[in-house]
């Protein structure tokens, strides 16, 4: 499986991102730059996490604009996968891929811990790895994670099973609705999500709990 | 509006610049007429403490500087030192402190942005952060407005730029009241053929401006931050300086970019006294002239003097020497992150230091005179006094000491803090703060990692300065080693108060004499390093706080130790010196939190000692024989084996200690570790006959019990541990 | 040259952690009988040209382009 | 209830990185002849009472202590 990833200035877990799929992929992912107005034949578009334009104007704002984003929309749509965590979902939100909004955590500050995620639907491409309902650890590091969508919206995402992870256990770091974590597009191929699968994967981690979402991902089912 | 460069220097404008009378006069000596306007604000950017260092260099002189494995000493904009395999790690700490005192959140986030720079410009890439905070009383008016404005400020900075803060400091004193210290360390990872140095070489090359637009930001900003605060502080406030985090972020891309495309000879960044520091720099060191041309610098406010673009501290830029032939590879690289690029000027062969605006020259002066010839003063000094003796100290109730201690302002957990910091970023981090050091895995290597810890016990070093150098030095190493690391260097920040005061000058000299005598024993050199003075407020000087940044080296991570017990029926093992403890409570956190009083003689540091002891825990846990391990330090035995305790779940009994318990569980004698082992490897601790080893107790259960107080749930420890700081905060 | 300032606040009903955060702080202030606190944004811009009318319009583009996200945001745009 | 706006901007002289970052995002939008942007806050505030004065004078000592960051940033009320 053929995998990119999407870089803007001020991304910052690029790196991580990259050495995840590495890893785990066995090869490296190709990577595209804001100006590219095209992205390579892949199955898996990744837009990792960081401080896109320095979260500045609003998180992903800017960086939803640039022209590569018009690229992924395109590739999004013809159902190739696309996957956003942290920045990046924020940046799939603001490019309309993705229903609902961050807003600023509840504590008002940054917020970086490890916390406990449910598995909500492990019914989607990117979360065959795991079990459903399956609560596994995961890192968070964000400011901007409270995830809201108006009345009508959470109602349908619910209903449609949209919601993919939630925090679990008491351990919402950020106020989000419904404790959302992730959520994916009803075409069932755009994921976003707040937590860093990618910051736990191997044993100088501290655990690999994040591992089964690229394994699943990458069709490297343990 | 712009200033004029024929304005008149007055006595006045002389003060106002912070020259003395006699600097003055070494000005009009060296050039043979009066300077310019612009040139004197040159002349006191150059000549200030912050810059020239005129009241402490003859004492860091005295510092060892080098070492097997040094690379690079003071001096540049970092230290270097190599880590083997090709590679060196590349650190420094640096202070914000008047700033973040000022502003709070901009004060803290640019001292962030200003060390960070200062590693990526030697061609490392950041890899780990910390940062030492003081602050005054925790009931004074300011003091949460500051904690808050400056924790949000360090992480605003840090989290964005996308370093991991590994470790740091947080304490509170009311001598810090009117002047909080921010003591930010960062360090990175370069490949020892790659390092860059700010010497510039070759005549008619261009000298090239890079990274953000120049403002007026902190025009004064270095003058000011010498300068003692009094009551017209509030006139100060428009030198702020305002960090992007964003743009340095794009600045280190580019310039990793660029220094690997072989294109660059010299950078410097521009950091205090901007420009004019940074291009001083450059020719002095390459015994070169400087050719600047202000028109051609990026502004971004209009009518903008050439004493103001000289002195502006704007952040995130830099200064190269660059190869001609590859200019415009590097302008697109620039251009490629949104970067300002501009040739400012020329490298001449005339040693002068030559600025031009608007068709006129404002300044010509001698380069090499600028930087070398600054002022050094050999203040005087007096031995400081001997503090007064310890009284008698009563017996407590070990449960309740413990637990107040735990739930004290200085030894509560730092949680709240550091979960506002991206600790995990860049995916290496090992060990993130909580334990003695934070340790991040070396990329790209399989075994090795660096491990970082930042130190200094203000309180000791008020009551006995020399001690204090020696024992934040000693406790540095010890943090270090007690993840299995080797140390290898240190970076010192110096924060006093007012130097021109015999008492201050005392206190400085003997801490310089402490730490210098600490490193030399324990083969620890210093590498970088700053000096901040003058923080004072109305006559009321800081406590004296030489802040100590270590790194260790880690060879295999798989074997490195944390501070959190390993498993239950384990059994507990106390290290240290042999013979009757002092059992030490001078200037101890019992005495303080207690029973309010700090009284007596810090703990003395054994340095013989010292090494002997940690080179033989560091092999226990290298060997495999240590399944956990911790030094001693604040609040002594007690606190440590809490601090196992609550960082693993498992609890401890440890024996009691004959009858003076306080003494025994709360004493800060120096030197000592707590290591755990199993029953089976217990045989294998092979005796240092130089050395205590003792079986204090076992693990296990989910309580501590010390000697014949109550035993105390972990759940207990963990609530009073973790509750002062949020609830503090209001959170 | 003209100036405009454009004002982009919350939509009703749209969750304003940082609007709470400052209500709960300014009664930890005593500052007593505030109601509800929301905060929004303003953008200064200036543009060149002197037609008020396209720049009214030019900026009314901005704004559904990049200044506001309309999902859960107002704008308001003044000409200076 | 007194309806108040509490507009915060930043002080001339000091950066904007924010605004900056809007300016190259409007021209890399093909905005064209966009000046200078700078970003400030808004806060609507609703105040019990119905003295308009003393609401003033209430809303700008929140304004001194925690509204605004009087270091590098102006404040101006209108009560409305
Ligand atoms: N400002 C800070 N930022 C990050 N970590 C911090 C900060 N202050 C304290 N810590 C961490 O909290 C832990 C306890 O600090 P401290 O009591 O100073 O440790 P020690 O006694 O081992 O030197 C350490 O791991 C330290 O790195
Ligand atoms: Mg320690």
């Amino acid at each position: 499986m053929k995998s990119a990833v999407v870089l803007l200035p001020g991304l910052n877990r690029d790196r991580d991102m990259i050495a995840a799929l590495t890893k785990i992929g066995g090869q490296a992912p190709a990577t595209v730059w804001q100006t590219d107005t095209e992205i390579p034949d892949v199955d898996l578009i990744v837009i990792p996490g960081g401080f896109s334009y320095g979260d500045y104007l609003r998180c992903g704002a800017i960086a939803a604009r640039m022209p590569v984003m018009r690229a992924v929309a395109e590739k999004a749509a013809k159902g190739v996968m696309v996957m956003g965590v942290c920045n990046g979902f924020q940046i799939l939100l603001e490019a309309g891929l993705l229903p609902g909004a961050l807003m600023r955590n509840a504590s008002l500050n940054f917020v970086c811990r490890e916390v406990k995620l449910e598995v909500a639907n492990a019914n989607t491409a990117f979360t065959r790895g795991y079990t459903p309902g399956q609560i596994i650890r995961c890192p968070v590091a964000h400011h901007d994670g409270n995830f809201f969508a108006d009345a009508e919206t959470l109602a349908r995402i619910e209903g449609e099973s949209q919601v993919v992870f939630r925090y679990a256990d008491g351990t919402n770091p950020n106020g989000s609705l419904n404790d959302i974590a992730g959520v994916i597009s009803d075409g069932g191929n755009v994921l976003g999500l707040m937590p860093h699968p990618e910051n736990l994967i191997e044993a100088a981690h501290g655990g690999t709990d994040g591992r089964a979402l690229f394994e699943g991902l990458l069709g490297k089912a343990a | 509006m712009t200033i004029r460069n024929d304005i008149p220097i007055t006595d006045d404008l002389i003060a106002s610049h912070g020259l003395k009378p006699d600097e003055y006069q070494r000005i009009l000596d060296l050039i043979g007429r009066e300077p310019t306007f612009t040139e004197l604000g040159i002349f006191s950017a150059m000549w200030n403490e912050h810059c020239s260092y005129k009241s402490s260099r003859k004492w860091l002189r005295t510092l060892p500087t080098s070492g097997p494995r040094v690379i690079q000493g003071p001096g540049e904009n970092a230290g270097v030192v190599d880590i083997g395999d090709g590679q060196a790690v590349v650190f420094k700490m640096e202070s914000h402190n008047h700033p973040s005192y000022i502003e709070p959140y901009q004060g803290a986030a640019t001292g962030m942005g200003g060390i960070l720079r200062d590693v990526f410009t030697m061609g490392a890439r950041p890899i780990a952060a910390m940062n030492a905070l003081r602050f005054g009383e925790p009931d004074h008016p300011k003091t949460r407005h500051l904690v808050s404005g400056v924790v949000a400020g360090v992480g605003g900075y840090g989290n964005s730029f996308g370093v991991p803060t590994v470790g740091g400091e947080v304490q509170f004193d009311a001598r810090y009241n009117g002047n909080c210290l921010v003591n930010a360390f960062a360090a990175g990872l370069a490949d020892t053929d790659a390092i860059f140095y700010s010497k510039a070489s070759g005549v008619g090359l261009p000298v090239v401006y890079l990274g953000a637009k120049t403002g007026r930001d902190g025009v004064g900003g270095a003058t000011m931050a010498s300068a003692e605060f009094d009551e017209s502080i509030e006139e100060k406030r428009p030198t702020v300086q305002v960090g992007d985090p964003f743009t340095e972020k794009c600045l280190l891309e580019a310039c990793l970019e660029l220094m690997a495309s072989g294109a660059v000879i010299a950078i410097q960044d521009m950091g205090a006294a901007g420009l004019t520091c940074s291009a001083v720099e450059m020719g002095a060191k390459g015994d070169l002239g400087i050719r600047l041309d202000l028109d051609r610098v990026p502004v971004r406010e209009q009518h903008m003097s050439a004493y103001e673009m000289m002195l502006s501290e704007s952040q995130e830029r830099m200064l190269m020497v660059l190869r001609p032939e590859q200019e415009e590879e590097a302008e697109a690289i620039f251009r490629k992150w949104g970067l300002d690029f501009a040739i400012v000027g020329e490298t001449t062969d005339d040693l002068r230091f030559r600025v031009f605006h608007q068709g006129e020259e404002v300044a010509n002066l001698p380069i090499k005179e600028l930087g070398d010839e600054a002022p050094e003063y050999d203040r005087p000094w007096v031995e400081p006094k001997a503090p007064a003796p310890l009284g008698p100290v009563p017996q407590v109730d070990v449960a309740d000491a413990l637990l107040k201690l735990l739930g004290s302002p200085d030894l509560s957990s730092r949680r709240w803090v550091w979960e506002q910091y991206d600790t995990l970023i860049q995916g290496n981090s090992l060990q993130i703060p909580g334990g003695d050091a934070g340790v991040a895995r070396v990329e790209g290597h399989e075994t090795k990692a660096l491990a970082f810890s930042s130190d200094v016990n203000p309180r000791y070093c008020e009551a006995d300065a020399y001690e204090g150098g020696k024992q934040a030095v000693a406790e540095c190493w010890r943090n270090l080693t007690a993840t299995g690391a080797l140390p290898l260097a240190a970076t010192d920040n110096l924060n006093f108060g007012n130097p021109e005061r015999p008492e201050i000058m005392g206190q400085l000299v003997h801490a310089i004499k402490g730490i210098g005598e600490a490193c030399r024993a324990l083969d620890f050199p210093i590498v970088s390093g700053n000096v901040s003075l003058y923080n004072e407020t109305s006559g009321q000087g800081i406590l004296p706080t030489p802040t100590i940044g270590g790194v260790g080296l880690i060879d295999d991570w798989s074997k490195m130790a944390r501070i959190g017990f390993a498993a239950a029926d384990e059994i507990v093992v106390l290290i240290g010196p042999k013979g009757a403890w002092g059992w030490h409570l001078g200037q101890s956190a019992l005495l303080r939190e207690v029973f309010g009083r700090s009284e007596g003689a810090p703990p003395p540091v054994d340095l013989a000692h010292e090494k002997r002891a940690g080179d033989y825990v560091r092999q226990l846990i290298r060997d495999g024989v240590a399944t956990a391990a911790h030094d001693l330090s604040d609040g002594g035995l007690a606190v440590a084996l809490a601090e196992m305790a609550m960082a693993s779940g498992i609890g401890a009994t440890v024996d009691t200690w004959g009858a003076d318990e306080a003494a025994a569980f709360f004493g800060e004698d120096q030197g000592r570790y707590l290591v755990t082992v199993s029953r089976e490897n217990f045989g294998k601790l092979h005796g240092d006959p130089a050395l205590a080893v003792s079986q204090i107790g076992t693990t296990g259960g989910s309580s501590l019990k010390l000697g014949n107080a109550r035993a105390i749930s972990v759940e207990e420890l963990k609530a009073a541990h973790e509750g002062w700081f949020p609830a503090y905060m209001g959170q | 040259m003209i100036k405009a300032r454009v004002t982009v606040t919350l939509k009703n009903g749209v969750l304003d952690p940082q609007g709470k955060a400052i209500e709960g702080a300014l009664s930890a202030l005593d500052f007593s009988g505030v109601g509800s606190v929301r905060q929004g944004k303003v953008f200064d811009i200036e543009v060149e040209g002197s037609d008020r009318e396209a720049a009214e319009a030019d900026i009314k583009a901005m704004c559904e382009k990049l200044l506001a996200n309309t999902v859960i945001e107002n704008y308001q745009v003044e000409i200076g």
